[in-house]
């Protein structure tokens, strides 16, 4: 057992750290927040440029071929940075899934393009009905010779307005069972399609959703991801991804989160010295701190267990709804002891305190986790 | 003990929810019921001050002042009648740093001249006023606050910085408190102030937006300020004395809070029972209703503090910490209550206002931005844990 | 409105505070506890010839036809003493129920007894099924001439060992709904009779409880309180009651336990300083302050809705979770800033930590009162 | 990054389970699991001594220990894993006073002489050990200490009384810290002493029962007492250094709680599954599945805690700050899992031990009171914070 990083992944942080801090300062985090499509395209090129884009995907199509603990790593250090942009949609949900359900043509096609940093992925999974489960899909698609006709809306589909390809999660045939995991199928949807129709809307987290409206969509057979209506185990694994990424963007905001108190504490006066020699300040901070250390710790567990392919439903729930709840209250006693001005659009503690809550919401919200462990556990 | 209500003040209650279901169909278009509506926007407040001059020609801004100064000499319970009306129908109308902090003061402290000024236009409603007393290096210990009051002439001149005052840049009357002997340490030395700010030279107001974004504090900014000296409310170098009596009137009015969930929660039962999350409506499911239901105990025992508060207060005994204990107490239920709204909404509580998606207009999406802040405003919860501390509990100042 | 006590309210309660401290010690608490009874027929007597057990019952029982709110004072007091005994379950189970349905030949036979101390009355409603609600009651009564033949099983009734008659909840018809509030009627069912047994065993809060066991036990139909069938509403009534009776209970030990508490603070010293002197121990005090007073408005507002038989059924279920979790919490910052000393048999603030939680079970725990408030608010 | 046991290390936890499936067959009726158990009773006391003998014979006592004193220089998360299989069996066997507080320390500061008396019998699990560290005026702050230990020819003379020492009523072995320079104030002039307590006049034990009316603690009585002079360990007045390295053991060592946790968490998932309240099983429950996975969340967090803290050791860098965070987070964990399990439980859970309606033989009633006692054990939450705060956070000591 060993709960260090290499020292390749340590320098991998290191120079992701420095990166973030120079080419992504929380000014350009606010403009890139205001703009239209959400992320900067002169930032991804330099990221691209990198060779971030490429981290997991095999050399054969241009990529260095690092792991999932790698890529942890970099959206870490990027949720540290509040770094805006579609990469964990891109890699976690685009291109792990093709590298893991492709075929030789997809990945062909796919996998070179994302290395190079050409084309940004959407995860079109979620509907109205909010969910994150199998059973609540009902955007359908129907095969018609060598294509599919998709009909139907999804919801908070996050950069889907500035993707090439949506991912989108259908249901190929009427589920028998209450769970519904029989009978869906992925498609990669060429994202200027005629009929489908992107509407971005703004959320807290300052991550544009979409609400995508697919009006008899065509799609080609070949576009489909694994198997017909088998697609499910490919977005359990997906969801899996994604909630322990999210977890990682998490921690990495959590502890700057936790640094920059502890720094302000240190340095702000009030009734005649530094609010740190306060009983109360010092111990809300180390509430702040035990937050952030258990969160990384059962994060990197989770993320290593599913990195091995070993059982770790439950470990992955149980990150998810700790980390969650580790970063909401962190950024919120953050918050508290930076005084009023940690409630002010200038202050970069918003710009994380309105992640967390993003992030919590994000691949299912704590009590969606715990109901996951609840079967886990036997219940 | 009786908690009946009156005749007299049941028909008072009849008569203010008639006169807010009239009002409030005026109410411009995405109207939340919350503290933004009146201070972001010109159309809000203009709709504020619409309603303000209709409540004071009722004389119901009022109602507590003495009869010398207009008032009825109303007890708080009835006025608390009145407020819980209004924060039910979430009208706007009454400002709380005019009406509720300001006048009282001005009531206990000013000179007659100073009354007859400024406390007329308030009981009118016909002006906003706003409290220029944190500084960007004064918050929790107001005492530290460096503007400096010099005088000059009939003047005092002021210079220095002050932040988070709400609703500047829409105010008419400013009160201020200022340092105007520099060589005595925190509270002794200051004094305090009340301005027009229309005839006050030197003032510069600058937006400080909150961090979903609304624009509801400023930073005032004096530049060699000019008031008059007649302006001193209270004694020079004492003006903290007047700043303690104030920030009781503001801490015992802040129950507004709890009100303001009540009403939010009830149109939140409705969503629940109309809104399906899969198979079931979310009234159905236990988690949402445990959830819910907490909510509602913790506003009752919300609203039963506010009354005991307003019965003390008639009973001329209302401890500083009693003032405390229901302003700690109400800001971390606002705080639990946007927590816990965003938890029953999901992925759509996340939908920030503009978009079809957002329920109720994407309030909560703020509120849960905005609610915790007020644990920090009028005296942080450390302070007012200290203030019941000391007072309430007779300890020592902590170490 | 007026929040305060009339004078004689006032002196009741002081003449109440002296007894309780005179004649129940701790010591003697202690003792009563250690019993097989679970309470002392000297203290018993002792309330007796003070007038207690008549407060509530009319001059023409024998009583001195005091309010509800008397009694609750009372209870209150006796809560910040820990006093052992059935005075609750007699005169709030019992008298009151006895007055509000019983006829006049009831009322000649046991207000008067009750009043003198010379009755004791326990109520049989709870069974194994451990809740509170009319749908869980299958314990059956079945006619037979003038008489009622009752079997099946009531758990957890507190004194039903020592009392004289037992208020018996039971089933005499089936019900048509679920909700099960219908066909539903009381027997005062006297202890001695034949079929009846009682099996007393120890709680945490220090009152026996019994399995009582019905075999085909026989009362006669005189002894039915309250219409037949329609015994539901009497029983919401009682529980209501009981309710706010274990409120007033709760928040005079509660008073009580904060006291002690800040007392100690101020005298205890460590690192060369009283603890009272440390932010976290003052802001605990703080916390435990707030609990107890807000625990104590919403009890008399309650209290005071429910005597003038105004809708009260939200505010009660309120003040039952709101006062039931401020004990619990109370007792438990109390005995944390007690040091080690506050988990030790011989210390006091272990019979108040006991009872705090013995009292947040009575008469519905918090979740059973949440669900009754999700009702009210019309969930 | 490797969170993968070796293929020893799998095959050591397959021999542990054997070996306690086997062994808990012997235990007495109403075993429970906790260290209720063990100090309580004279039965549970044998049978933890019997396996202790069992555990000596097989050498897990003493895996972490260096060779030379009969350990196998084991890593710490090796130990982690017995202990991990022990708690998950409720097993005893394992004195954490003696082999994980006291002999660590002997081993690091005493003399030869006394490593040789002392250390055999604690790996052979012959001895049980108690902590004769608190006394009635010095519990959170144990420097303000005052029992006096004087020399006096070859021997020690202590006075003075101890408290809240657990198990003394059943020990061979004490460890006690006592003032040998009263001139010294606080934590300079302390002593640190180890002693056989058969072979100590003077040695008093008298019983403090719990809230709940276990016998755990003692309360221990010098009187005259004689320990010769080489019992002392480490330097005469510089006991305090002792002290410190033993309570990071002490602190390092207490993540049992997380493991008794999760042994009684599967037994409830069971009985949650066969117990009807109303007209389904507990486990359908909406408000029982939340509160139980929560409780797994928990638990998962805290063995996550207790491996980073057996690998940081391993790597030789157990920072003080990081032990105490581990010691914070499972004995808070271990009160909000005894509220939990009564919560669920209702009017049942609070029945006492020896009534047939009493689940799980009563355990979780006394767990409620005995719970939060070990917030305060081992250094209150308070000093844990302060801990961390001054080493993990560099802030200055607390005003």
């Amino acid at each position: 057992m060993n709960i260090a990083f290499t020292e390749e992944q340590e320098m991998l942080r290191t120079s992701a750290r420095d990166f973030v801090e120079k080419e992504c300062p929380a000014r350009l985090v606010r403009q890139i927040e205001e703009s239209e499509g959400g992320y900067s395209p002169e930032l991804w090129r330099k990221m691209a440029d990198l060779g971030w884009m490429g981290l997991v995907i095999p050399e054969e199509y241009g990529g260095v071929g690092g792991s999932f603990l790698d890529l942890l790593l970099l959206i870490e250090e990027m949720g540290r940075g509040c770094l805006p942009g579609p990469f964990l949609s891109t890699l976690v949900l685009g291109a792990l899934p093709i590298m893991a359900a492709g075929t030789a043509e997809q990945k062909e096609e796919f996998l070179p393009k994302i290395a190079q940093g050409e084309m940004i992925l959407a995860l079109a999974l979620t509907e109205p009905s909010a969910r994150w489960d199998a059973a609540s899909i009902a955007v359908g698609a129907v095969s018609e010779k060598e294509q599919y006709i998709i009909n139907g809306t999804k919801l908070f589909i996050e950069y889907a307005h500035i993707a090439d390809y949506l991912l989108c999660v259908a249901r190929t045939k009427d589920a028998p069972t209450g769970r519904g995991e029989d009978g869906l199928s992925l498609f990669l949807v060429d994202a200027r399609s005629p009929g489908l129709k992107c509407t971005p809307f703004k959320t807290i987290g300052s991550v544009p959703q979409c609400e995508v409206v697919f009006d008899n969509v065509v799609v080609p057979a070949k576009n489909m991801l694994g198997e017909r209506d088998r697609g499910w185990p490919v977005v359990k694994d997906m969801l899996e991804r994604g909630a322990i990424a999210k977890c990682a963007e998490s921690i990495g905001g959590a502890r700057q989160v936790v640094e920059m108190t502890v720094a302000y504490a240190k340095e702000r006066v009030a009734y005649g010295r530094t609010i740190a020699s306060f009983q109360t300040v010092q111990h809300m901070c180390v509430s702040m701190l035990s937050y952030a250390d258990t969160a990384r710790n059962i994060t990197y567990e989770a993320a290593w267990r599913l990195s091995e392919g070993l059982p770790c439903a439950k470990q992955v729930a149980s990150a998810k709804a700790w980390a969650s709840e580790a970063y909401e209250r962190i950024t919120k006693m953050g918050a508290h002891l930076h005084g009023a001005i940690g409630f002010t659009r200038d202050h970069d503690l918003g710009l994380y305190y309105r992640r967390a809550k993003a992030a919590t919401l994000a691949f299912g919200d704590p009590d969606h986790q715990r109901e996951v462990v609840a079967r886990e556990i036997g219940l | 003990m009786d908690f009946r209500f009156t005749p007299e003040q049941e028909a008072a209650r009849e008569e203010y929810d008639a006169f807010f279901d009239e009002v409030m169909k005026e109410a411009p278009e995405n109207w939340l019921g919350t503290l933004e509506d009146v201070y972001s926007t010109k159309e809000g407040n203009d709709f504020h001050r619409r309603v303000a001059r209709m409540l004071g020609e009722k004389g119901w801004l009022t109602m507590v002042w003495p009869k010398e100064y207009g008032g009825q000499e109303a007890t708080r319970v009835a006025q608390l009648i009145f407020l819980e009306s209004m924060g039910e129908h979430g009208a706007p109308g009454y400002d709380t740093q005019g009406v509720g902090m300001l006048a009282p003061t001005l009531i206990r402290h000013a000179s007659e001249e100073i009354k007859r000024e400024f406390l007329p236009p308030i009981a009118r409603g016909e002006v906003t006023v706003c409290q220029a007393w944190s500084e960007p290096n004064a918050g929790s210990d107001l005492a530290a606050l460096t503007t400096r009051a010099v005088e000059d002439g009939d003047d005092f001149v002021l210079n220095g910085q002050k932040t988070w005052t709400s609703g500047a840049h829409f105010a008419d009357f400013m009160y201020v408190i200022a340092r105007t002997n520099p060589e005595e340490l925190r509270h002794r030395g200051l004094s305090y102030f009340v301005l027009n700010m229309k005839e006050t030279p030197g003032l510069t107001i600058r937006p400080v937006l909150s961090m979903d974004g609304h624009h509801l504090w400023d930073e005032v900014f004096f530049d060699d300020a000019r008031i008059p000296k007649r302006n001193l409310v209270g004694e020079k170098n004492r003006g903290w004395y007047v700043v303690l009596s104030g920030m009781e009137h503001e801490r015992s009015s802040l129950g507004g809070w709890v009100i303001e969930c009540n009403q939010h929660l009830k149109k939140l039962v409705q969503f629940c029972q109309e809104t399906n999350r899969g198979s079931e409506p979310l009234a159905k499911k236990p988690l949402v209703r445990h959830r819910l239901a907490q909510m509602a105990i913790e506003i009752e025992v919300g609203r039963s503090l506010q009354y005991r508060l307003a019965m003390l207060a008639d009973q001329g005994a209302l401890p500083m910490h009693e003032a405390s204990a229901a302003k700690l107490y109400a800001s971390e239920l606002y705080t639990r209550f946007s927590e816990t709204v965003m938890e029953i909404l999901g992925l759509y509580g996340a939908v920030t206002h503009g978009s079809k998606w957002a329920p109720f207009l994407g309030t909560f999406e703020f509120l849960y931005q905005m609610a915790p802040g007020w644990e920090l405003a009028a005296g942080s919860t450390e302070v007012q844990k200290n203030v019941i501390a000391q007072w309430g509990l007779e300890f020592p100042r902590p170490y």
